[in-house]
């Protein structure tokens, strides 16, 4: 019975491991790679600590099973009489402490790289994509007008589109998110980019894709009922089409059909495309 | 032992007055920390099915999307046809994890087995302050209340707290922002005021009664490892929960309009919100601050929710492996490290929350360092199996679950504290794998097998091994079958707290894994009515426990099963620490008590 | 035990509270230049205060060496906890709305235009005063729709 | 009597009662409670733009603060000396410092509550506090339209009639009423529309404070309704002024609640009279020891919230 009882124990893991070999083949893994530098950066850490996991998870089970293993078919009346080994105490805290130690600052650069503000690549900082401002449940796009820059406070000629953000492909794009009323996270898996949206805070978020795609955008933060619905869409275009975009919401916007306004927009949209 | 009764309650009616104290002092108003030990025990045992019952509401929805719930549905959730709707499903998983943190897990370790052992274990006659310990208990019933009542509030079934276990404001802070943040929420701080209440009051008292009330020759490095954890715990308990009780009272004088004046204070809440079409908000808070103070504790108590379980768990090792404990001082500052180390690692969960990055760096490093002692604890434990006379009953299969489960999920611990990849995995289901693990996985098989290990002191009868085993069984087997395949779902990208996360393309594959793991649960949740029956069935029909059923060397095992008022006959003294088993002083047996004199004047049964 | 410190003059040490209540009061009445000298005189002063109340009233001088037990973990954790607030709540590393004003303002280093940073409390009365005069009308969301 | 404080012979620990170690552990925790208010204090305030410090805004009396201070200090001296006379088995001497005590703590509340009246005189109440010009232009409108229907509905005497006003102005209008009550509905009347017209000012945003202060003077000398508007207070915004009010009374708020319970305890003592004896040594000192916390949050949050 005992036996029976230890090979119970070695079972799990192994369905484990077997079950986390095969779940890319069955799709229970990530959602596609990776599609920015970023996150390509965040999967080699994921991959790296994973492995490194592993074979602590595979070592430590072996080595449980193996005293249990023992401690089952023990047939001398004493146990073994040990307080414990100060040799075993010191390496077991050293190698471990090396490895975490390893990790921990092996990451740190990613983590500036996304996070730290003074890191960011400047040609995004300079001119950022868009604000995206979360409500209850929806997403708000303020895009500056073609050719002008993003402000920080609203401008009478911003373009805004709900729950649609467009970025150029290929390059890295900055945004500024913030909200409206309660918290919220912005999170692309596909990018995997999250930050939280809160209230009263500006943030500025980078990232890039490297094709050219749409991905979802979901709300990662509790903000109420609609919570799992507060669903939106990143399309990753080329500066071309990002340009052409936004053009044509910009002569959605002002184009209320009385000739001058026309006329001023589709002036603005020349000198935005002249400006390239 | 029922010739023992008569003179030891003489013993104990010389302290305390000549009078009876009657059922109601007896056994309910009790001063006395056994019985409130088992009263800690018991409610906690019926609250760990409340909140099951509510995470298999989560379970159905996130399996069957706006399916009617058979049976129950149409009693529970009747205004919508049977189904859940958003409003319920956001306000069955902040119930489940409150009633299962504040009501289950927290009170079973620090009420139950910290009230039933502390004095047992250090050979003490009671708690230093029994009127304390008894409030203690008391208070927890205004928080069961006004969780209770919480689902009940004006605004109908919808209406519960539903801002989640860690009621972030702003949503949690202004009444308008959901249907949940009306009167629910308010009760639902309530409770958490009461509970926070009875966990100063018990910490207060274990402190005092573990510094003061020690048996002679209880030195601190004799005390069982329990003692440790509940020591440690107690004082984490200490300093960390005042931080949230504040932070509890400004999120009520947050949400409160005083008077309908509109008197309320604005800590967490900056100006100028338009919430859900209502006037801006008026103040200057910020939200992040009621993070920090909510993780402050928060992160505290998960040490609260494990220290005291991995110092049962190297007790009832030692027992069943019939071996000394591997490693006896490392373990202790380990546990001292864990503690420590718990105070300074909570903004890991607020990596992506828009903290400092320096913060988060700084965060990270000491989440990093936190595996340390934790590693020290897993490999002592096997190092105390290895050489072992193992010995495979429930209590040690639990245990070894204990062991197993803890590195798991705190090996997924270690990939959320890697700040980029937690900029992925925060509020997936990841993360709900991780806790899941180390709460239930770790926890609760500690606690299950704790149950099974002390029951014979508590109640004097053995608990039945056939049932154990097989609840064991079902419920190890059905926890990995639920929350194994969390890792992958939250690999995949799906977010946690989604009453419908099949909206999404991405996920809408997910949905059979789902359903698989929804009847694991089910399976799982209906062997804990095995517990049940297995608990309440023995303390009437179980074999009889004699003083010290498992021959192990603690103090509580001195005294007789159950202990009377006043616990031991006559006060024990100390002689050596509670683990020398296998000892080679005595020959005839392999244990050698506490309170053993060497050498032996011949077996005691 | 509580033998040893019957001897203490209590009146003296109330007399010392109440000269140093005094001299705190008077650094702000006498309206010092620098705000930064007054909070270091009068948080000095408190803290000296505290200490004699904890050392005498509370007898702590008499007692063993578990006070520093006792003491050390919180006094850590009360320092502790306000610092790694600092951080976040404190000094802002992002850029924070303040719709009252019809400002923003800008990380630690930055200064938005038109907006005002103060970070450090800002003891000068003339904020109150600005509160009276300022903002004609750019009143409500810096994000409006 | 070296009783309970020694602790039996038969135990390990320390050298002091249960009851000491107890209270300490508990002022621990209360350490860290206290922290919490002031630590969101003190970040709250750096985070702040700016922080309402001016003494004409924000009605915080630095004398108060410092008699307050005195009279604790002077409760924590007394407490003392109670606590020596109860040693020394002199408990008349005792129970008469005892008094002292709770008379002390009784002028601190005094004193508190003298403070929080000034406060609240001038609505300096969170979440009352305009932080705009046109915030407290809104509210002064909010003001007069609430003194217009309370005037309104106290004339009726009913206060479920639909459109209070317009059945006014149609009893106005009928020949039998009598002259006094003509004139009280002319007043609501002529009030009612001079404040429609400042609202339509304010909410166009076309008002200015100073406009709107000089306006409400003028209704206050006005001779028909002036009486009635009395109570209606000047627009006074003071910029961030709803988080500094919350801070304000968090603290002092729970300091004074403390307050309360520990005159509870000396109160139980005092409730036993001539009564007290050795047997109350302990129980004196240890409300002694929390007594002295209580003054040792007073000595922090005095620099804190009154000078700083
Ligand atoms: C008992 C409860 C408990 C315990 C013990 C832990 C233990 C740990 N937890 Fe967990 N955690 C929770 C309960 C717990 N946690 C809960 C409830 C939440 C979610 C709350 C919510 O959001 O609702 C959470 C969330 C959580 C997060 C936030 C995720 C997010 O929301 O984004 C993080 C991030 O760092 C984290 C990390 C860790 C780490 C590093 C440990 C470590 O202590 C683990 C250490 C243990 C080991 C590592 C295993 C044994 C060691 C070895 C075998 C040695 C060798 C190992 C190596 C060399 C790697 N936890
Ligand atoms: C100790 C803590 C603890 C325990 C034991 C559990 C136990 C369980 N939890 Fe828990 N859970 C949390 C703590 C815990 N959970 C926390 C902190 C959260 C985060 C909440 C948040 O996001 O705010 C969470 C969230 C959470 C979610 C995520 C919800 C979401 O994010 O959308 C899910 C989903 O599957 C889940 C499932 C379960 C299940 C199936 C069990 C099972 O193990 C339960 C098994 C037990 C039983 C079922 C009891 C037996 C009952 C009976 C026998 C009665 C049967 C009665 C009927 C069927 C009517 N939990
Ligand atoms: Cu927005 Cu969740
Ligand atoms: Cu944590």
């Amino acid at each position: 019975m005992a036996k029976s009882w230890c090979i119970f124990f070695i079972f799990w893991p192994t369905l484990a491991l077997a079950v986390c070999w095969m779940a890319p083949a069955w799709g229970w893994w990530f959602p596609g790679d990776a599609a920015s530098t970023l996150g390509a950066r965040i999967d080699d850490l994921f991959y790296l600590i994973l492995i490194i996991v592993s074979v602590v998870f595979v070592g430590t089970h072996v080595g449980l099973a193996y005293v249990l293993w023992r401690g089952s078919s023990f047939n001398e009346p004493k146990a073994l009489f040990t307080h414990g080994s100060h040799n075993l105490e010191v390496i077991w805290t050293i190698v471990p402490s090396g490895i975490l130690l390893f990790i921990a600052l092996y990451q740190m650069d990613v983590w500036a790289d996304y996070r730290v503000q003074s890191a960011f690549p400047p040609e995004a900082v300079r001119a950022p994509v868009a604000e995206v401002t979360a409500r209850q449940f929806e997403w708000r796009i303020r895009y500056p007008a073609p050719g002008k820059t993003l402000q920080l406070t609203p401008q009478p000629d911003d373009l805004y589109t709900v729950n649609d953000l467009h970025i150029p492909v290929g390059r890295p794009v900055m945004i500024q998110l913030r909200s409206d009323d309660v918290q919220h996270s912005f999170f692309v898996p596909m990018l995997r980019v999250k930050q939280d949206a809160v209230p009263g805070l500006v943030i500025p978020i980078w990232f890039d894709s490297v094709r050219s795609d749409t991905y979802e955008l979901l709300c990662a933060e509790l903000c109420g009922w609609g919570h799992y619905k507060m669903k939106a869409r990143v399309v990753a275009q080329s500066d071309a089409n990002f340009k052409s975009y936004l053009a044509e919401l910009h002569r959605e916007q002002f184009d209320d059909g009385v000739p001058s306004a026309a006329t001023e927009s589709s002036e603005a949209a020349e000198t935005a495309s002249k400006s390239e | 032992m029922s010739v023992a009764h008569p003179a030891l309650a003489d013993h104990s009616h010389e302290a305390h007055g000549h009078h009876d104290p009657g059922f109601v002092r007896k056994y309910i108003f009790s001063t006395d920390h056994k019985v409130i030990g088992i009263q800690f025990l018991a409610t906690p045992l019926l609250m760990l099915m409340v909140g099951g019952a509510l995470a298999l509401g989560v379970r159905w929805q996130l399996a069957f999307p706006w399916q009617a719930m058979p049976i129950l549905g149409s009693g529970l959730f009747a205004a919508e046809g049977g189904q859940i709707s958003p409003e319920t499903y956001t306000m069955l998983f902040t119930m489940h994890a409150s009633v299962m943190i504040f009501l289950v897990i927290i009170p079973v370790l620090a009420g139950a087995f910290g009230n039933f052992l502390i004095p047992l274990m250090i050979g003490a006659d009671d708690m230093a302050f029994p009127t304390l310990n008894m409030l203690s208990y008391w208070f927890m019933w205004p928080a069961i209340f006004f969780f209770g009542a919480s689902f009940a509030t004006a605004g109908g079934p919808n209406a519960g707290p539903a801002a989640g276990w860690t009621s972030y404001p702003v949503l949690s802070a202004i009444p308008d922002a959901a249907p949940g943040s009306g009167p629910a929420q308010t009760l639902w701080l309530f409770g958490l005021t009461f509970v926070g209440v009875s966990s100063m009051m018990g910490s207060v008292n274990y402190m005092t009664t573990i510094i003061n009330m020690r048996a002679p020759g209880m030195t601190l490095f004799r005390m069982p490892m329990t003692i440790w954890g509940m020591f440690i715990t107690a004082i984490l308990q200490a300093f960390a929960l005042p931080v949230l009780t504040a932070a509890g009272f400004m999120q009520l004088f947050d949400r409160v309009r005083l008077f309908g004046m509109g008197i309320h204070t604005c800590f967490f809440v900056p100006a100028g919100l338009i919430v859900n079409n209502a006037d801006p908000t008026v103040g200057g808070g910020h939200p992040l601050l009621w993070q920090h103070q909510f993780w402050f504790y928060s992160h505290s108590a998960v040490s609260i929710m494990l220290l005291p379980v991995m110092g049962m768990v190297s007790d009832m090792l030692t027992t069943m492996c019939r071996k000394p404990l591997f490693g006896y001082k490392p373990m202790v500052y380990s546990l001292a490290a864990i503690a420590g180390l718990g105070f300074i690692v909570w903004g890991h969960h607020m990596f992506t929350s828009g903290m400092n990055p320096a913060l988060g760096m700084t965060f990270m490093i000491s989440t990093m360092m936190i595996a340390l002692p934790s590693a020290v604890k897993v490999f002592n434990w096997i190092g105390t199996i290895w050489g072992g006379k193992v010995q495979f009953n429930t209590v040690m299969l639990n245990c070894v679950a204990f062991i197993s489960m803890f590195i798991v999920g705190g090996l997924s611990g270690i990939f959320m504290a890697a700040v980029p990849v937690d900029i992925y995995f925060h509020d997936t289901y990841f993360i709900v794998a991780h806790f899941h693990y180390v709460l239930f996985g770790a926890t609760l098989f500690g606690v299950f097998g704790g149950i099974q290990y002390w029951f014979p002191k508590m109640f004097g009868r053995m608990m039945s091994e056939t049932l154990g085993k097989i609840h064991f069984f079902l419920s190890f087997a059905g926890f990995n079958c639920t929350f194994f395949p969390m890792h992958l779902l939250g690999i995949a990208g799906m977010p946690r707290r989604y009453a419908d996360p099949y909206l999404h393309p991405y996920l809408e594959h997910l949905l059979p894994m789902n359903q698989f793991m929804t009847i694991s649960a089910i399976v799982m949740g209906f062997a804990q009515f095995l517990l049940l029956i297995n608990f309440f069935g023995s303390i009437f029909w179980g074999k009889k426990a004699s003083r010290n059923p498992w021959n192990a060397n603690g103090l509580e095992w001195v005294a007789p099963s159950p202990p009377p008022h006043g616990n031991f006959e006559s006060v024990p003294v100390v002689h050596r620490g509670p683990y020398e088993y296998s000892s080679p002083l005595v020959d005839d047996r392999d244990y050698l008590m506490q309170t053993d004199v060497l050498p032996l004047k011949g077996a005691e049964a | 035990m509580t033998d040893g410190h019957s001897h203490v003059n209590y009146l003296l040490i109330y007399g010392a509270l109440c000269v140093l209540t005094i001299v705190s009061a008077l650094a702000d009445i006498i309206h010092l230049s620098s705000w930064v000298l007054l909070v270091a005189i009068v948080f000095s002063v408190a803290t000296a205060k505290a200490l004699a109340v904890m050392t005498y009233f509370m007898h702590l001088k008499f007692e063993g060496r578990w006070k520093y037990v006792l003491l050390a973990p919180t006094t850590i954790l009360a320092a502790g906890l306000p610092l790694a607030l600092l951080p976040d709540i404190g000094v802002h590393y992002y850029t924070v709305q303040v719709p009252q004003q019809g400002i923003l303002i800008h990380d630690a280093h930055a200064h938005s235009p038109g907006g005002k940073h103060a970070a450090g409390g800002g003891h000068d009365a003339d904020h109150s005063e600005e509160g009276g005069s300022a903002d004609q009308g750019e009143h409500g969301h810096a994000a409006g729709h | 009597m070296a009783h309970a404080t020694q602790p039996t012979r038969l135990r390990m620990g320390l050298p002091i009662s249960n009851a000491k170690l107890g209270m300490w552990l508990f002022l621990g925790t209360e350490i860290m409670f206290f922290t919490a208010f002031i630590g969101t204090y003190i970040v709250l305030r750096m985070g702040s733009p700016g922080w309402p410090t001016s003494p004409d805004v924000t009605h915080i009396r630095i004398w108060a603060g410092a008699l307050n201070t005195f009279v604790l200090l002077t409760s924590s001296y007394f407490v003392v000396v109670a606590h020596e006379s109860m040693h020394s088995n002199n408990f008349a001497k005792a129970r008469k410092f005892l008094w002292m005590t709770f008379a002390c703590a009784c002028l601190f509340l005094g004193i508190k509550g003298y403070e929080y009246y000034g406060k609240i005189s001038h609505d300096i109440l969170p979440g009352r506090i305009p932080e705009s010009s046109q915030q407290a232009m809104e509210k002064v409108v909010r003001e007069l339209e609430a003194v217009v229907s309370a005037r309104s509905d106290a004339l009726l005497g009913d206060p479920t009639v639909k459109e209070p006003l317009v059945t006014l102005r149609d009893e106005a209008g009928k020949p039998d009423v009598d002259e006094t009550r003509k004139n009280q509905i002319s007043a609501v009347l002529a009030l009612s529309e001079q404040t429609a017209k400042l609202k339509d000012d304010v909410i166009t945003e076309a008002a200015e404070l100073e406009g709107v202060e000089h306006q409400l003077a003028e209704m206050k000398l006005n001779e028909q309704y002036g009486s009635l508007v009395q109570g209606v207070r000047e627009p006074h915004p003071i910029l961030y002024g709803n988080l500094f009010a919350s801070v304000y009374f968090l603290l002092t708020g729970f300091h004074a609640i403390h307050v309360i319970v520990g005159m509870i305890l000396f109160a139980l003592m005092l409730k036993l009279g001539n009564k007290l004896s050795a047997r109350q040594c302990d129980f004196v000192e240890n409300a002694g020891l929390y007594w002295h916390f209580v003054d040792l949050v007073w000595i922090f949050l005095f620099p804190l919230i009154y000078i700083v």
